[in-house]
């Protein structure tokens, strides 16, 4: 925020005192906490902790394959590298990112409620993720696993090596964390609102994450059952999967994903709402389009489910079936173009705070609509032929993950900081950051669908000679990735300490967690709120229609 | 268009320059959608900034009219693109009837390729220019993926059944051929050359090819492995067995035993050795024992090649 | 009639749809009897939702979260089944 | 008694609201996890029909539909128990939980009986003395012991839940009432899942 956002009336010591991080300062009141808040910042920490290792195997990857016979790790160490980072960075950051840190914080916050509707649950989902977390480490340390974080059968169940079964086991434990995770949210949202929060007075946000929450409770079960038979097949040889008795593996990868598609929405629409938030706040002005574009939360979460046969076009599915998939599929991009163009009409006559919120957002848009448009080109059945298990796939869906949603965590991370720590951080070194994140992630990503196009198959760890300069592009790209990436732990960590101290509302946005003080107190608001008006109430330019939610 | 150009693959058919000519204009039109939100999110955020005066008035809050017709003519955009390519995916999903069949074995870390003249190669395909091929493809452990780049088509290879792959190359030359689903340790290193060659060239390749050994086609060594395992003695036609006759069958319509008719195309072959209980002829009780773990995915296309080469002639 | 007295008249009416499933299943209904055996256990679902479990007196919100769990059932088995039926 | 409701609610009303939603929503998911097998299931009837319902008819229709009877009416004492909680009448409470859980015993004990049964025909894979007659009875035999066991697993659970709510119906007040209702909301859809798997897999061999 920009140095004249600062209002004047600095928080007194009275606010700190009661903050929610002065509430206990023992061990045991963080590690058995029920409050929302704190429960936000263990999951912080511990997705930080678990993206330094998925970090760690990409920069395995991205070394190794500066030469084209790979010689950093053979290619059985190649194998489990990319196995371990698609598994840790799929169920143990970006599915918990944005959701289980931010959504814990901000939707008791946002709807004026004083803790979620299920605290004690809400510990257990932590421990569920930290549970299964620990039986990853162990996997990870004790070798990984050589199946990709798909683990297409009959690789997985009868010919990968590795501790397949506990990775299994792992994953399996995790998604009753997000089960519990988006159950609570559900029940939070409906019956929980502040007196006179209705339906549409909900911050975007709040949408975005209850379209999450339906998909965390409907589509994880799917894939527990999925893996809990793969593990039956392996350690029992009954094979439900296995076509050397007869087993399907075509229906492995149905019920795969059925539950892997819906779950790349999980990934991004928690990052859609932190966006229409961000976009809103810079702006100073109210979404163009609210209800269009809150539904298209909701149709993006439902359309989800019917789209997961683009996966399988050339797995040898029927013709018909990959048709009806290919067409869904292209009607489940037209919610994301919704987002986008409400979001670039909310800009026009704003009055836009150029700050880093705003640049990651921006930047967030350009790689989400590039994300998003290959995708619709992969949904196109005789493209997908071509580029299927491509780098082509490799680079689009790193455009909406990486691109789309970590930027989008970025933002997120910068926008509610001040609330969060009561902390302000570095306006100038933020800035810096988010154009090092923007410029790293094109150069390190873009010049995949080049490869992709010219036929470069994805998981190979020996790869043709021609590709080697642009595998060099990439690699470099990384490395410059990987420092946008370090600097806030830097500045941010520095704010914590060193940081001057935030006032209630610095970036003068509307919405019920600016309305408490930063840090919140224990039980979020000294008195009960009530809502009287729509979520992004800005003063208009002319003050004298001033109109509702 | 653009072949040979450094960052665009070589065009080895005519199939590829479609699919080359529908990527590039559905990304044309793409960019055509996007660009405006580029430069508007530019401009409005550098023309509104906090702080400039400017007017601001009367901004719209939504306008159903303008969402609804950005959301809608996106998609019906692409639905003329959607039509386009699966127009051009069922064309390479149907093979026509003269494509000559090559029977390829994918396992671990390894192509087999089986003409149907008897010759045989490892890693390397060599077909003639301008005539239509049909690869008929299964797998011996898990799931690989046949892939051209040159050809833009792929096909994923799977046990337990046959998957199909066509294709007519029509300019001579060398082209990779790679894995492209994940397969175990030496995914990457599984791949060979899809080597298109002038139809003399190619008969002359074919001359020098022959197997050599007893049976000069691949039919030929079906026919020694139908009697060698033990087919004749319920299959032929003397047989005292009360087995269906094999005579002319490939391509025909068989009544099964619970009612419904079947083609016999290589697949009902395939599964009529490897699981006999599956599809049962009708009038016949499910006695035969299943091959499954006494003959190899290569021997079972020999078998196959035989009875689809059985034009009726019973021989003793 | 007591609420107690309505659910052994639903218990009842379990009962009867459980003995017409086993029996229709002896019927020679050919490729119709698993159509008409799901149809009779969807019926037998309906009713425990409806009177054993209250969806009687919930609201339509409740009514949903009970029902989801169906439906996306539904939306995985009819879409897997496209393929399963037209692979050539 | 109304007692003063836990943490963010205010009113006790609101949080039994609450908490009987998040059961539904979290019922809901459970259902889906049956799902999977259901769709297995499925894509084996529809690719080998024959092999399918010969694999099926190995199973005693008479015990799965004992069983089916059984569990329709520890449904019926679940309900019973929550008019029963509702009317404030502790004893009466206990009795019917009790009930649908001793029932549910009764189902496990009959279940345990045709898995010995199937064990000694050599029909359990994973088994040394496991042969099937061909990969349909095997596969079938497969989703059969994963879809009834990870029920019989459901129905212990529910069966524990059970008899701890009949344990604390002395207590009676508004936490316990909340718990019956869970419980018995458990124990429906335990049955429900039955009531599905019943048809998958013992019907199908019939005829």
């Amino acid at each position: 925020m920009s140095d004249a956002a600062i209002d004047t009336d600095a928080p007194d010591e009275a606010v700190v005192a009661r903050s929610y991080l002065r509430a206990g300062h023992s061990l045991r009141s963080w590690l058995l906490t029920t409050d929302h808040k704190r429960i936000a910042i263990l999951y912080l920490i511990s997705i930080t902790f678990f993206f330094m290792i998925g970090a760690g195997a990409a920069a395995l990857i991205r070394l190794d394959l500066l030469t084209p016979q790979g010689d950093l790790l053979t290619n059985e160490g190649y194998n489990r590298a990319f196995s371990v980072h698609g598994i840790v960075m799929v169920w143990f950051f970006l599915i918990p990112s944005i959701p289980n840190v931010f959504g814990n914080f901000l939707i008791p916050l946002m709807i004026g409620a004083r803790d979620m509707a299920f605290p004690r649950l809400n510990l257990l989902s932590w421990y569920i993720y930290m549970g299964s977390g620990l039986i990853l480490l162990c996997v990870v340390f004790g070798g990984g696993v050589d199946t990709g974080w798909t683990f297409y059968t009959p690789l997985s169940s009868v010919y990968a090596n590795g501790a397949v079964v506990a990775a299994i086991v792992a994953v399996f434990v995790s998604g009753f964390s997000s089960i519990l995770t988006g159950l609570n949210f559900i029940v939070t949202i409906h019956k929980l609102r502040a007196p006179g929060m209705t339906w549409g007075r909900l911050p975007l946000f709040i949408w975005s994450h209850y379209a999450t929450s339906v998909i965390f409770v409907l589509a994880t079960p799917v894939l527990a059952i999925t893996l809990l038979l793969v593990a039956a097949e392996r350690l029992l040889g009954i094979g439900v999967f296995d076509p050397d008795l007869g087993g399907d593996p075509l229906l492995f990868q149905h019920l795969f994903w059925f539950y892997s598609h819906p779950a790349v929405y999980i990934m991004i629409l928690p990052a859609l709402g932190v966006v229409s938030e961000l976009i809103t706040a810079a702006a100073h002005k109210r979404i163009f389009g609210y209800w269009f574009v809150a539904y298209a939360s909701i149709a993006i979460a439902v359309i989800g489910f019917f789209v997961w046969g683009h996966h399988m076009f050339v797995s040898g599915q029927s013709l018909y079936a990959s048709a009806i998939f290919s067409l869904l599929s292209i009607a489940v991009a037209v919610p994301s173009a919704i987002k986008v163009y409400n979001w670039t009409a909310t800009l026009y006559k704003g009055d836009i705070a150029i700050d880093a919120p705003l640049l990651f957002a921006l930047s967030f848009i350009g790689l989400f609509v590039a994300g998003g448009l290959t995708g619709l080109m992969l949904a196109m059945l005789a493209i997908d032929v071509h580029v299927h298990d491509t780098y082509f796939v490799v680079a689009h869906f790193h455009y909406i993950m990486v691109g789309g949603s970590v930027t989008a965590f970025f933002g997120a991370l910068h926008f509610w900081w001040p609330k969060i720590t009561g902390r302000l951080y570095s306006e100038p070194l933020a800035r810096i950051a988010a154009v090092i994140i923007l410029v790293g992630f094109n150069v390190t990503f873009f010049p995949l669908f080049l490869m992709g196009y010219e036929g470069m198959p994805r998981r190979y760890h020996i790869y043709p000679p021609e590709f080697q300069l642009l595998q060099v592009i990439a690699s470099g790209g990384a490395a410059l990735l990987a420092v946008g990436y370090a600097m806030p732990l830097f500045y941010l960590g520095w704010s914590l300490v060193r940081g001057r101290r935030a006032p209630a509302n610095p970036w003068g946005a509307t919405g019920l967690e600016w309305t408490t003080s930063s840090p919140p107190p224990k039980h979020n608001f000294t008195r009960q709120p009530v809502v009287e008006r729509g979520p992004y109430a800005y003063p208009l330019a002319h003050p004298a229609s001033r109109d509702d939610g | 268009m653009m072949a040979g150009a450094p960052l665009w693959p070589q065009q080895a058919s005519q199939h590829a320059r479609s699919v080359d000519l529908l990527i590039a204009s559905f990304g044309a039109m793409v960019w055509l959608l996007t660009i405006p939100v580029f430069v508007l999110m530019a401009w409005f955020a550098i023309r509104y900034r906090r702080g400039r005066t400017v007017n601001r008035e009367h901004s719209p809050q939504s306008n159903v009219w303008i969402e609804a017709s950005w959301s809608l003519i996106p998609f019906v955009l692409t639905l003329f693109f959607y039509v386009w390519a699966t127009k051009l995916f069922l064309d390479i999903q149907s093979p026509p009837p003269e494509a000559v069949p090559v029977n390829v074995i994918a396992k671990q870390w390894m192509w087999k390729f089986e003409h149907q003249s008897g010759a045989r190669e490892i890693n390397e395909l060599h077909v003639p220019a301008g005539r239509p091929i049909r690869l008929v493809m299964t797998s011996q452990d898990v799931i690989h993926s046949l892939y051209v780049p040159a050809l833009r088509i792929k096909q994923d290879v799977v046990p337990g059944r046959y998957t199909s792959l066509w294709f007519t190359a029509d300019r001579p030359g060398r082209y990779p051929l790679r894995c492209a689903e994940f397969c175990g340790t030496d995914h990457s290193v599984m791949g060979g050359a899809l080597i298109v060659m002038r139809p003399s060239d190619f008969s002359a390749w074919l001359a020098q090819h022959q197997d050599g050994g007893a049976d000069a086609t691949l039919a030929a060594r079906g026919e020694r492995l139908f009697r060698k395992v033990g087919c004749s003695g319920c299959h032929a036609a003397r047989s005292a067995v009360h087995a269906p006759s094999l005579d002319d069958l490939y391509g025909k319509p068989v009544p099964l035993s619970d009612g419904t008719t079947r083609i016999a195309d290589e697949q009902y072959l395939h599964d009529a050795i490897m699981l006999p209980n599956k599809e049962v002829a009708a009038g016949y009780r499910p006695i035969m024992p299943s091959y499954g773990n006494l003959l190899d995915a290569s021997e079972v296309g020999a078998l196959v090649a035989y009875m689809k080469d059985r034009e009726g002639e019973d021989s003793e | 009639m007591s609420p107690a007295l309505r659910l052994v008249a639903v218990w009842a009416a379990l009962m009867l749809l459980l003995a017409a499933t086993a029996g229709a299943s002896f019927l020679p209904l050919g490729p119709a009897k698993p159509f008409v055996a799901y149809a009779i256990a969807a019926a037998k679902a309906g009713l425990v939702l409806w009177f054993f479990m209250e969806m009687r007196r919930e609201d339509g919100l409740v009514r949903l979260a009970a029902a989801a769990g169906f439906v996306w059932l539904l939306f995985l088995l009819v879409l897997t089944a496209s393929d399963m039926l037209t692979r050539s | 008694m109304a007692e003063h409701a836990t943490e963010p609610f205010h009113a006790v009303e609101r949080q039994r609201e609450a908490n009987r939603f998040g059961m539904l929503i979290f019922l809901s998911s459970e259902f889906l996890l049956f799902g999977g097998i259901f769709a297995a299931a499925m894509a084996l009837r529809l690719e080998n029909p024959d092999g399918y319902r010969a694999a099926a008819s190995h199973l005693r229709l008479g015990l799965g539909t004992a069983n089916t009877a059984i569990l329709l009416t520890s449904s019926l004492f679940a309900a019973l128990a929550v008019e029963a909680v509702r009317g404030a009448r502790p004893r009466r409470t206990a009795l019917w939980l009790g009930g649908a859980a001793l029932l549910g015993a009764g189902f496990l004990g009959i279940k345990g009986a045709e898995y010995a049964m199937e064990y000694r025909e050599g029909l359990m894979p994973g088994t040394a003395t496991a042969h099937f007659s061909g990969p349909a009875e095997q596969i079938f035999m497969n989703l059969y012991f994963a879809g009834t066991g990870l029920h019989a697993l459901h129905v212990t659970i529910g069966i524990a839940v059970l008899l701890v709510a009949a344990a604390l119906a002395h207590k009676g007040g508004e936490r316990h009432a909340m718990l019956v209702g869970n419980a018995a909301l458990y124990w429906h859809l335990v049955d429900i899942v039955w009531i599905f798997l019943y048809p998958t897999l013992y019907l199908a061999g019939v005829g």
